[in-house]
């Protein structure tokens, strides 16, 4: 990943923090820090430091924290289950399943990662809005790649 | 030329692939499972992927996942190492479907060679002496009394779909033939789901001899000689050395040539080696082919001066081999110790983190790891975090520096099996030369009375 | 054979000679400074004895103290390494007096050797090829111009009493050569308090070309072949490799006869080595011979197989040399890189505490050093931290593994010389094959303009 | 050193940061204790972890700290200046130059370290009080080591 992405990432990791997430550990240089709340809502967050390195790969448009709602801590992350190439649309002209600010329910399908040919659909794992869409399409993800942000309290 | 290369594996093998692609100017992708993350083959590579959680089967042995790290990534080639998906002959043949060169031989070759029955039938037929016993299974007493008979006692039990020693039965005279049949049948069904069973001449103190062979695309095929790896304990090798001291150089060369027959016999390409059994008497038997790059190629590279994983990855590219036959010398002896994370003279492993790691050094002495200070043994894996290889002008000098080097090799955090090899170099029996695959479990019985 | 040796150094020889003697089955004894008793040195060895405080000359070089511990720890030898009091006459006779074998040649062969004039003059008498130029110093003007014309310009003024490029001047013409004596004499006179001078030819563009020699006390002298030392920075070697690229197997058997004449002539007995300039028409002039063993010896022991502590042991405990000229085989290239504490670029050492030390490893790498992670480069002593020694079947491959070796040796809190490695081995010269003293200098100098 | 000769040489060491040293700095096995008090008089200690291993070295009889006065960080050590042979006397059978308890004046000759057959007299630095002999006749010693604690501010 692009040293701005992962300085990104970093960024948001200080407002997970800040936002009362139920755990978060960070390791660094050897000093790991390990933030626990046990009362908030199960989170699921990236458990391993992101460490994509394909030096095709543009940086990902990360969050930045002036566009953050305040209430972070309650947010969702979608992960990629698989390693692929993401897209936002099932095809070049088609338009992109979902955008940034959209209600989606869960089971709807929010993107595509292709794999060996295969479309595979990753699908919303609960209502709630998509808050940030944190890799451009078109771009390789691996394994427990951060894809998208759902702010579960928002629902239609 | 590859211009990069995916290696599917992780720790010392995989790091030991990256080495070989540096000094060849390719360029290296590694995947990782994410408690992998920060391994030395992770930071060592050009790039790397993440390919799934800490268990091999859902990340270094996911097929999906594997390839499509190698489509997103453009490599040209895969790396298998040894282990996971090394001889998937599955992973191979789509390696080859979708235009990725799969380093190793082609997939119909690892299928042929890993079904030992049939990989025996064939040696026998192209003249190769293979162990003697049952032509297949045997289905009632009287059918395996004849074939005990014929081989003599003592005959050994042994179960088609066996292995680590599970399913066998020593049978010393006709009497107890009935009995291991029956008790070795019961124990492969319930172990393995199939209760079929053959029989084997049982040799008591076999030496395990096996022998590097190279074979290109263009029918050359050399061998690098032997190593004997019968320092074995549960059948698991613990300690290997080139060349053999059970081999004279009039045996050496007849079972090179063997090895090279059994390799020309299937066409075969890439690295492979072919295992013998070697009994008392200097008759030596096939075994099996392992079609891979193994743990021990660190003493065959050492003792004829040639990069075995280079060489892989040259041949896999469609380069003819360089040299032949004679053009292989064996120089000096090498030896080679597995350094486990377990608690000595035991099986268990030691998982934790490695609070000190000083490696030893100066002349003689290599050392194959992926781990460091700071570095995690998983309980995932293989418990192997280094290999320790020594080499001198002779094996006096070869044991002489592993011995040392041993005492210089600081691990702490972890137990390891590192007082288990200074039992073995300071055996009177090792250092006098041939020993069986029996030795070490008998100087652990001893101990343990 | 010994039972106990004490070993008058520190640093990476230290351990290097302790390595040798484990593996012989020598009891060792490390000496050391107060700021050095936790080094790798210390801890390595069975014993070990404080010999003053941090100033070399006040500790290492302390010849009472030194000797009082041979005595009080009752051993047989002592080896020197290099530095220190490893070329030191009057120690190595005191040594002797004791009934104490000092592992070297004997105390009148070093005072015989470490006169270079006396030296040169020796060889010259015996027809071994010495530099061009006048015999003894030169006194005015008048008679350094007869011999300046004799030799053909350029020549160089060097002072008697002068190391380390002090008091040397070159002259290109004759009009230069009264300024050039005056400043010469000036220079030496105020840097060594002897403003002798003398002149040689100048050679522009001359190669560092060593040859290794082992002599035992029944006659017999072998040499291991040449080592390229040509890779200098202020006449400092920085990187030495054998083969040279500049020498073919006639010129290498020449000079490697020369090298044993030598020898032979004085009667020598240890190692040694027998220092050629080498000038780009193949012509090779002795320069003069280092009576101890090198920092650079282990390149050497990788293209030759032969541990040459080991045989200095051996050797000085009167045994015989075990083997003749014609068994000496070079196989394969070895290339040793100096890894110094010290910044880039630049000659300032970097003293400090060492926070990471990750060494390299896998096929072909040996690292010789006694630097470990928490330890200290002191400003009391050199600055070579570990010694990195790349080998492969030829030049290309020794090239290449030493290249990717420099990539992984990671060392944290103080500054190295790797970087300039890497420039080095990156260069396309280089790479070619022979260049002469003066490459890295040029280089240098390119940069910082 | 012998085993049980460094464990009472740590036992002394306690004992001194009991009793008010200036500095101390004990260094093992990544630990460091560090402990400081500037209010007390300078005291000589020995700067390095004393690391003879001579096998023949037989345990030197240091201080327990039962036998120990109170005052412990008033003492000077003296140290071999030299490596060699400690001897408490001339000869044989000469009786020794000092016993614990005798009063000594500066300069006074405290013992002989011979080395490479000379016998060279170490002498007391100051006047004052043999607290504690800490190396037996005969024994060798390297640099640096602590032979003698002397109080000096019991003087004749």
């Amino acid at each position: 990943m692009a040293d701005s992405s992962r300085k990104e990432i970093e960024d948001l990791v200080e407002l997970l923090n800040r936002y009362h997430l139920t755990e978060l550990e960070v390791e660094k240089k050897g000093v790991r820090v390990r933030v626990r709340r046990d009362a908030a809502p199960a989170v699921s967050a990236p458990v391993a430091e992101p460490s994509f390195t394909l030096e095709a790969a543009s940086p990902s448009p990360l969050l930045h924290s002036s566009g953050l709602p305040a209430d972070l801590g309650q947010f969702l992350t979608v992960s990629s289950p698989i390693v692929g190439t993401f897209y936002r649309a099932s095809s070049p002209d088609a338009s992109p399943y979902v955008e940034e600010g959209d209600i989606v329910k869960k089971g709807q399908v929010l993107c595509i990662v292709e794999a060996m040919k295969l479309m595979n659909e990753i699908e919303a794992e609960a209502d709630g809005r998509i808050v940030k869409i944190l890799v451009e399409s078109t771009t390789p993800v691996e394994f427990g790649q951060p894809l998208f942000l759902i702010d579960p309290q928002v629902s239609a | 030329m590859f211009k990069k290369i995916l290696i599917a594996n992780r720790g010392e093998i995989a790091l030991r692939v990256i080495r070989a692609c540096r000094e060849l100017g390719i360029r290296t992708v590694a995947i990782h499972s994410d408690v992998d993350a920060k391994s030395l083959h992770v930071r060592y590579a050009d790039e790397h992927v993440c390919v799934g959680p800490a268990e091999g089967g859902l990340s270094y042995r996911n097929i999906p996942n594997v390839l499509s790290s190698a489509e997103i990534t453009g490599v040209d080639a895969i790396h298998p190492g040894y282990g996971f998906l090394a001889e998937n002959a599955h992973f191979a043949e789509v390696c080859e479907s979708i235009g990725i060169t799969f380093i190793g031989p082609s997939s119909e070759h690892i299928a042929l060679l890993s079904d030992k029955s049939k990989a025996r039938a064939h040696m026998k037929k192209r003249g190769i002496p293979v162990l003697p016993g049952s032509e297949g299974e045997i289905h009632d007493l009287k059918e395996g009394l004849v074939i005990a008979k014929r081989l003599g006692f003592p005959v050994i039990v042994k179960a088609s779909a066996g292995g680590g020693g599970r399913g066998m039965r020593v049978v010393w005279e006709e009497s107890e033939l009935l009995q291991a049949l029956e008790s070795s049948q019961l124990e492969a069904q319930n172990a393995f789901g199939h209760g079929g069973v053959y029989i084997e001449r049982f040799f008591e103190d076999p030496r395990h001899i096996e022998f590097q062979v190279l074979a290109d695309h263009y029918g050359h095929v050399v061998h690098f000689h032997e190593r004997d790896c019968s320092i074995q304990r549960r059948y698991q090798k613990v300690l290997e050395e080139s060349p053999s001291p059970a081999l004279d150089d009039a045996l050496r060369r007849k079972m090179g040539q063997a090895a090279v027959e059994a390799i020309k016999s299937v066409k075969y390409r890439n690295a492979g080696t072919v295992e013998f059994l070697l009994d008392q008497k200097g008759r030596f038997y096939f075994m099996e082919v392992n079609t891979r790059i193994q743990v021990e190629h660190p003493v065959t590279e050492m003792v004829t001066g040639i990069d075995l994983i280079k060489e892989q990855i040259r041949v896999a590219a469609g380069q003819e081999l360089p040299y032949r036959q004679k053009d292989i010398h064996l120089t000096g002896h090498a030896i080679e110790c597995r350094i486990n994370a377990e608690c000595p003279d035991k099986l268990t492993p030691s998982p934790g983190t490695v609070t000190k790691f000083h490696l030893p050094g100066g002349p003689g002495i290599r050392v194959d790891t992926a781990m460091d200070i700071n570095g995690v043994v998983h309980p995932y894996y293989d418990s192997m975090i280094a290999k320790l290889i020594g080499y001198g002008r002779d094996r006096q000098e070869a044991m002489a520096r592993v011995r040392r080097a041993l005492d210089e090799f600081e691990i702490e955090g972890i137990k390891t099996s590192i007082p288990l090899h200074r039992r073995i170099l300071d055996n009177p029996d090792f250092q006098k030369g041939p020993v069986s695959t029996r030795f070490l479990d008998r100087l652990l019985t001893l101990h343990s009375t």
